[in-house]
This record gives structure tokens, C-alpha cells and sequence, in this order.
């Protein structure tokens, strides 16, 4: 995988083209700052719905963002990150809890579910960015975060449901479903973001080097 | 002083339509005068040529090297040896306080928390900043914030100093405090800068134009030249 | 000129027995006490554990102001979950879930109020070293932890900021001109911190040559 | 000219400890002259002042009013009127290129795209800018988004422009350029810079001193004054 920031433009090993040793200070910048953005994300008011106790927040716009402008890997750290740092105790889920018994909660699944979301959003950018023409660029980062929604958010966030809230398939799905407008949208919206990002930085993910 | 070597090092970026642009051009320079100042136009190169000194840029071309030491291969190395002055302090401090940054700095070279904290204090009181080692970074005075950031890194005792601007947002009374400290250091020292009287400061200077060194020779020689390469363009018309 | 918020507080000197204690026990006690917040039952016995946080707060020496920065920071976040919680559940219910968020951000910003940056950072580098065989480096695990708590008050500050520079050009209502730059100034902020770390030759994996 | 008034307006700011401080103590103006500079150390609170005048600052106490409109109850208005332009550049910039950037700003005056399209490109054009319209914002050199930063603030053509340090990034040339720009503007003013040349270019000057104005005089006088004031402190030693 190729990361480098904008001023620090070594991705690969001139001589061999593999895979160079590890992460820069600069990618543990943007590691770190987006894990503070999605905890940042979640301070913002959630909005409880329906009868099992699983709010409407805007992490998941985060978690998807953060894939979208990252990359699989990075992606993955920052996710994963947000979520150990909620896991340890500080008030970064939803609705200012934390501490590893949200676990035992409906949601968990969802936050399960976020670093993976992060990971598959990212290697779909990966690719969408580096090898389709610009102008498909925001259309196709929708779908990429979308995917990924659907693949992991989604599936784990219902058997979450189903185990910490005893609910059978059919009423967990129903319990789900009721976020599944809301998050097409913040797909949208994340992709408008991640695309124009990523016009700003090129060196973030699109810029190929010979 | 150590040896600041390009080979023919050069820097294009590849915008995203896939066409090229040379930011600098090949150069070829040794430098090892103890203070080096760059003058040149806005979008000339000069924080592009700083930065590929201490791997903050890689060339696309060629090598730099430190010492013998690769920019490429021994970034992590090359980075110790030389520490970087942004020209806005406050992108360059971390932690909430003085201190706080300072042993921040120093975590590779003291592993013991006490030992680090003393080198630290020592580190601020070298500077006049031992009052306001404890105070918010965001409630110093811009020049206050200039003299931490420089702090901050000369802790980790770099051989070499690279300061791009490094007085632009102070008053007049900051600017001449940085200076006098500037002075009074050991360390080699490479400076760019559009005041001009700060350029005249040193053994031996650059003129940047366009991506590359128009000019290379005494401060006073230079300054004059970028004086006059200023002056014989039709006003108002950009370069290049 | 940022306004720059402090929802986790900043360290403040002192001698307590908060300040005193050792970093990886005042980390388990926020784990353990946000596991009891979350499986007890009942808005007395929330009250109950307010009032424990509260006292450790007090006993702290940290100046009550200081203690209540977050809360003055989100008292219209509670006040809306407050009311909605009331409709939904009632006045007691609602009462435990405003409770328990006080309770366990006022914990949470104990941890920064009565621990230095680098002592924080030193407990985490510990527990991150047993997972040293699995590839983990606890120094930058520890500090990207660290630039993540760092990050947050500084996002919280760059949302004002880019309001204001939407405002100085008349786009106040423009939505285009808030959450986009946000995160655009995010990459920014983070592209700067890792120049700012490898500038110092700190973030790179330690080759020994210290 | 527009009136700029002042009545006892002051600024407190609670800081990170929830204690409350002075920025700017109550100050009463009338600012009616078409150039109007501003000067003063680092953290005197000049970008404060100048932050009041289009309702970026609220005052704690008083008022500030802008042609009679007070920046609390109409800001939308104020902030129409009166142009901004931060000294950091990237506080401005919100749009991946310049083009974007400065069409953005245009959308309130210009409904039709591609005459929005058009003028930003003029806008651009007139500082020299057009061949970075479509450079990623955040790769261009610091003078080159000052200069970027400027020219979206002005495409809007707001009657009054204040301007926070707007060519501390400059190089020589820019900074005549940006200097003769200003002076052909039919806009009223107010500048705030560490310039002294910059600051005598006016028919008003203001001294801030410590969070208040400590000199309102003729441009002369103010810069006098100033380098006395400087002067008059014992050399390195921290003010306040
Ligand atoms: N990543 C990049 N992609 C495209 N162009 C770039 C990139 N980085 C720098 N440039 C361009 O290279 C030129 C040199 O930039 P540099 O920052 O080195 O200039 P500078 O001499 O430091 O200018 P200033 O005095 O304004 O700071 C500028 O025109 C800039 O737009
Ligand atoms: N939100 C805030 N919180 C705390 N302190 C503040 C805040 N805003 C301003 N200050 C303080 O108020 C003082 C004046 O700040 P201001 O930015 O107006 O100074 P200035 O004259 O523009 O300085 P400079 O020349 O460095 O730009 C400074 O000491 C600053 O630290
Ligand atoms: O408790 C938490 O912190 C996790 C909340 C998870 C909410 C999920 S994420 C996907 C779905 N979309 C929403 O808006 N909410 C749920
Ligand atoms: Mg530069
Ligand atoms: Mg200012």
C-alpha cells in the first residue's frame, strides 16, 4: 500500500518497488487525527430511535470518511484506535459512554464492525482513486462506502442485536433497517468529502509515483 | 560543521492529470559554512530545497546526503541530526505546555521520566522560558511561541538547524529577540527568509529563482543580485 | 486566535492522591467504574456513583471550575437528551442517563487533569509492550494515543475556526462551507503534526541509533 | 466611507483554566478615514480589534456598530459589508483550488456558473495566480496562498476590507504588489502589520498597547511612537 503526506513523498523502496518498513510520523498524525475526529463525530448529539436502544449518530459517517480518506490500512489503525481507546473507558461512544461493558450493549456489533468498515471502505477507495478517471471519482467512493456498509455495519450490527438484545433475525433486521436511509446518506456525504480531500491532497492516496 | 551534499537532487510532482512539474530543478551544492541563508521570490523553491535536508522531502531525483547519510535510506537518522523550524510556531508545538513538548522531544534520548523532566526544565531555562514552562502554548506571545518552538527542537541536540522564515509573524521586538538567540548558537545553520537583513547574516548565501540557485556566494553579493533580479522585471508581472 | 475548548481537561499540578497514584491503576478504575455505571440499575444508585465522582473530583485539588469545564461545555447535549429521554421513558430514566454521562465524563477527565501528558504516555507504552511480539511499537502506539487526546479539543477548535472563516466571507448558511473544510483542515492539521514529530526525528521506528 | 464605531467595546476571553482575562479593555472609536493601520507587539490585541469590526469577536461589553448596523443583532449584514483577510492564509482557504475557492465566495453576487467561472479567473488573473487555479490549495507556497487568500476576499468587492498581516509571507515584489493594489482600491481599510513601511501608507494609525489603544494619530506619530515604546524596554526582556 502506498502512504506518504503531502511533503514526505517516499512510498516505496526506489530499488526494490515493495513495500517500505512501516508507517512515517506523518501517518501517525493522520492516524491519530482521525480517530479524534470520529470520537469527535460521536459527541455530537445521538439520536436514540426505535425500541432496542441503538442510536442514529454520525460516527458511522466518521468510520466510513475516515476509510474513504485514509486507505485500508491507516483506516483500520484510526478506526481501530477510536474503538480501543472507547473500550478502555473514555466517553467516546455514542451518548458519552465507554469502558468495555458497551460490549454487552445492542450496538455492540456496530462498533465491532467499525474498524472492518473502515478497512474495506479504504482498500475500495484505494482503488477507485488510483485507477478510475476523476470525474467517477465521487460516484464510485459512494458506492465503495456503501459496500463496505453493507458487507460489515450492517450484518454484524444486527447479530449484535440478536445476541445482546435477544431479538430473533426478522425484528433484528427491522431494528436495523430503520438506519439504513440515514446511512445511505452519510455515504453520500462522504464521499462528496473523501473526493474532494483527496483533490486537495493528492499525495494521501491518488498520487502515483514512478 | 557537517557536510550538506545534493547530487543533482531534484523535486517534480506529478499533479493528478498525470502531467509533471519541476519544483527543483537538478542541483548539485555542498554546503558546510556554519550559516547559510536562502533568499528568493514567493514559489522560487526555498522550502522545497529545506525540506529535501532533512527528508522531509525526498528528491525525485539524485540524493542528498548528511554527513555520508542518505536522506532516502536513513531518513530516521538524517532526522535527528537535523532539526526543522517551521515558520508558524504553533504548527510545530504538540503538547499542551512547554514543558510538556520539550520532554516530548526528549523521550527517545531519556528514557527516565525525572531525568527527562530536569533536561527539559534545563532546556527552557537556556532560553528565558522557565517562567512559562507550565503555561498554555496557546497563551504565549508569537515570539514567546517561536523561542519554545526553537527550544523544542534544538533539545534533541541536532548538528544542524534548518529554519524556514522563522520571524515572519513577529513584531519587531520578537524578531530581534529570535535573531540574537540565532546568533548565539553552536549549530550549522541553514535560514531562509525575506528579510533581507536577516539574509545578510550569514557566511554564505543562495538566491532560488524559479526552481533554481540563480545565484551562490557572499550575503552581500547575493542580496544585492535578488535586489536587482526584482527590480529588472516589468512591475506587477509574475515570473515565470 | 482559536477558541480552544478543554473537554478533557488539562493537567493541573498537585499532590493529591489522585495525582499520586500510579497512571495503570487510575486507567482500571475508569474501566471498572464505567463497567459498574453500565450494569447497575437504578437512578438512586446512579446518583450514588455521581456523588463517588464528584468526591474523588473534589479530593483531587483541582479547582471545582476546572472540574466543571465539560459540563458547561455540554449542558445543551444533555439538556436535549434530558427532555427527550423524559418523553420517551420518563423523568427517572431520563434523570439515570443525564447522571451517568456526568458521572463518567467528569472520571474520565480526572485521568487528564491529575496525570502530565508524559506520564500518560509512558503508562501506555507499558501496556502496549507485552504486545510487542505481535509487531505492536508500544512508543507510538502510546503516542498516537496521546496525539488522538490531544487532537480532540484542537477539532473541536478548528470547527469554530472555519465557522469564522465562513462567517468573514458572508457563507454563514452554507453547509458546503463547515463539515468539508473541517476535515480538509484535519488532513492539514495532521499533515502539519507529522512534519512537527518528524522534524524532531520523534514517530519513526526506532532503529537503535538513539 | 462607512463608520466604523467603537463604544467601549472590550473583549474578555475565558482561558483554558475557566478563568476570564482582558484582551481588549473598553474602547470607544470612530473610524471614518479610508486607510486606517494598526500596530502594536505580539498579542497587544490588534487581530482582536480587527476581529470586532465584522462580528468575528462579539464584545463582552459595549457595543460595535458598522454604518449603524451593531455586529451583535446584524451580523449577516456587518459581515457582508466588511471583507476579512486572516493572516494565516489556510484560516480562509476552504476549497480544494483557488478557482473553487474564490467562485465560492462569488456564489451570493454571481448566480450564472460560467460567469462566476469567468470572474474568478479574472480575480485570480489580477495577482498573477491564474496559471495555480487549479493547483491543490494546500500545495501551493506560503506566499503563494497569502496572495491566493487575498484575492478571494477582494472578488466579493466588500466596502470595507480589513486586512490581519496580509503580507507577512510576501516577497519583496508581492509585496509591492499587493501595496499598490491596496492603495488603488476605492475600499476603506484597516491594517493590521508588523510593516512598518505598510503602516505609514495611511491617513490614520492606532497603537495597541497591552489590550488597549495607546496611540490615535497621524501614521508618523504612531510609528514614532512605537519605536519608542519598543525602544524604551529593557532589550530581551519579555513584556508583561
Ligand atoms: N506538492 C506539490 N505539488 C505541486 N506543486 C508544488 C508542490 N509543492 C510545491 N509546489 C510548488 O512549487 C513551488 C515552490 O514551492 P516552495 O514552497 O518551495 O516555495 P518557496 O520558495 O518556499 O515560497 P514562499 O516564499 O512563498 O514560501 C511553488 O510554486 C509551489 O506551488
Ligand atoms: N480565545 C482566547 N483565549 C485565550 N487567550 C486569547 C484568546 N484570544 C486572544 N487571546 C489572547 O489575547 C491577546 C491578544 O491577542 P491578539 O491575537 O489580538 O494579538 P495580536 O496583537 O494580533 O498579536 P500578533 O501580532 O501576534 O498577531 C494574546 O495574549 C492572546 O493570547
Ligand atoms: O454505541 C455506539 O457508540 C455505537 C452506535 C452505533 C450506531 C449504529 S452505526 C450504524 C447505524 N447507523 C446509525 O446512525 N446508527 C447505527
Ligand atoms: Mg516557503
Ligand atoms: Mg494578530
Amino acid at each position: 500500500m502506498k502512504t506518504s503526506t503531502s511533503q514526505v513523498r517516499e512510498a516505496r523502496s526506489p530499488e526494490t518497488g515493495r513495500r517500505r518498513q512501516g508507517w512515517r510520523a506523518g501517518d501517525l498524525a493522520l492516524i491519530a487525527v482521525f480517530a479524534a475526529l470520529i470520537a469527535t463525530m460521536g459527541m455530537l448529539p445521538a439520536i436514540p430511535v426505535g425500541g432496542v436502544g441503538v442510536p442514529i449518530t454520525l460516527q458511522s459517517l466518521a468510520v466510513i470518511l475516515t476509510g474513504l480518506v485514509l486507505g485500508p490500512a491507516r483506516g483500520f489503525a484510526a478506526t481501530a484506535l477510536y474503538v480501543v481507546v472507547g473500550l478502555i473507558g473514555i466517553p467516546v461512544f455514542a451518548g458519552f459512554t465507554g469502558g468495555i461493558g458497551v460490549l454487552a450493549k445492542p450496538s455492540a456489533g456496530y462498533i465491532i464492525a467499525f474498524p472492518l468498515v473502515s478497512a474495506l471502505a479504504g482498500l475500495l477507495a484505494l482503488i477507485v482513486v488510483r485507477k478510475m478517471k476523476r470525474a467517477w471519482h465521487i460516484p464510485l467512493l459512494f458506492v465503495a462506502g456503501l459496500l463496505a456498509s453493507f458487507t460489515f455495519m450492517h450484518p454484524l450490527g444486527i447479530a449484535g442485536i440478536m445476541v445482546n438484545a435477544g431479538l430473533d433475525l426478522r425484528a433484528a433486521i427491522a431494528a436495523d433497517a430503520i438506519f439504513i436511509p440515514g446511512d445511505v446518506i452519510k455515504n453520500v456525504v462522504a464521499a462528496l468529502i473523501a473526493g474532494t480531500v483527496h483533490r486537495a491532497f493528492p499525495d494521501l492516496l491518488a498520487r502515483r509515483r514512478a | 560543521m557537517s557536510v550538506l551534499q545534493l547530487d543533482g537532487a531534484a523535486v517534480a510532482v506529478t499533479d493528478l492529470d498525470g502531467d509533471s512539474k519541476t519544483v527543483l530543478a537538478p542541483t548539485s551544492l555542498t554546503l558546510t559554512e556554519r550559516r547559510i541563508s536562502v533568499i528568493g521570490a514567493n514559489g522560487s523553491g526555498k522550502s522545497t530545497l529545506l525540506r529535501l535536508l532533512n527528508g522531509l522531502v525526498m528528491p525525485s531525483e539524485g540524493s542528498v546526503t548528511i554527513d555520508g547519510l542518505d536522506t532516502r535510506k536513513d531518513g530516521a537518522k538524517v532526522r535527528r541530526r537535523v532539526g526543522f523550524v517551521f515558520t508558524d510556531p504553533a504548527a510545530q508545538l504538540v503538547m499542551p505546555t512547554g514543558r510538556e513538548d520539550v520532554e516530548l522531544s526528549l523521550r527517545r534520548l531519556e528514557k527516565d521520566p525525572r531525568a527527562r523532566s530536569r533536561r527539559a526544565m534545563a532546556a527552557l531555562e537556556r532560553f528565558g522560558l522557565a517562567e512559562l514552562a507550565e503555561q498554555s502554548v496557546y497563551e504565549l506571545s508569537g515570539g514567546e511561541r517561536q523561542l519554545l518552538a526553537i527550544a523544542t527542537v534544538l533539545a534533541v541536540e541536532p548538528t544542524v538547524l534548518v529554519l524556514d522564515e522563522p520571524t515572519t509573524l513577529l513584531d519587531l521586538r520578537n524578531r530581534e529577540l529570535v535573531r540574537s538567540l540565532l546568533a548565539g548558537l553552536d549549530q550549522q545553520m541553514v535560514l531562509a527568509t525575506h528579510d533581507l537583513d536577516l539574509a545578510l547574516d550569514a557566511d554564505r548565501s543562495l538566491v532560488i529563482d524559479d526552481g533554481r540557485v540563480a545565484f551562490d556566494g557572499s550575503p552581500a553579493a547575493a542580496v544585492a543580485w535578488y535586489r536587482q533580479l526584482v527590480a529588472a522585471e516589468i512591475p506587477l508581472e509574475r515570473r515565470k | 486566535m482559536t477558541h480552544r475548548s478543554a473537554l478533557l481537561g488539562r493537567y493541573v499540578q498537585g499532590n493529591s492522591w489522585l495525582h499520586r497514584a500510579p497512571v495503570w491503576s487510575k486507567l482500571l478504575g475508569i474501566a471498572v467504574f464505567s463497567l459498574v455505571v453500565f450494569l447497575h440499575e437504578g437512578v438512586w444508585l446512579s446518583l450514588g456513583l455521581l456523588i463517588l465522582a464528584a468526591a474523588a473530583g473534589l479530593s483531587s485539588g483541582v479547582r471545582s471550575t476546572m472540574l466543571l469545564v465539560p459540563l458547561a461545555l455540554l449542558w445543551p447535549v444533555l439538556l436535549l437528551l434530558f427532555g427527550y429521554h423524559w418523553w420517551l421513558q420518563g423523568p427517572l430514566a431520563a434523570a439515570q442517563i443525564v447522571i451517568d454521562i456526568v458521572s463518567v465524563v467528569l472520571t474520565a477527565s480526572l485521568i487528564t487533569l491529575t496525570t502530565p501528558s508524559q506520564r500518560l504516555l509512558d503508562a501506555l507504552v507499558a501496556m502496549a509492550r507485552p504486545l510487542r511480539p505481535l509487531g505492536a511499537d508500544p512508543e507510538r502506539f502510546g503516542l498516537s494515543v496521546g496525539l488522538m487526546i490531544r487532537s480532540v479539543p484542537h477539532l473541536i477548535g478548528l470547527g469554530h475556526q472555519v465557522r469564522d472563516s465562513a462567517k468573514a466571507r458572508g457563507l454563514e448558511r452554507n453547509p458546503r462551507a463547515v463539515l468539508l473544510p473541517v476535515v480538509v483542515n484535519a488532513v492539514a492539521y495532521a499533515q502539519a503534526t507529522g512534519d512537527a514529530l518528524a522534524a524532531r526525528g520523534l514517530g519513526e521506528r526506532d532503529d537503535g541509533s538513539a
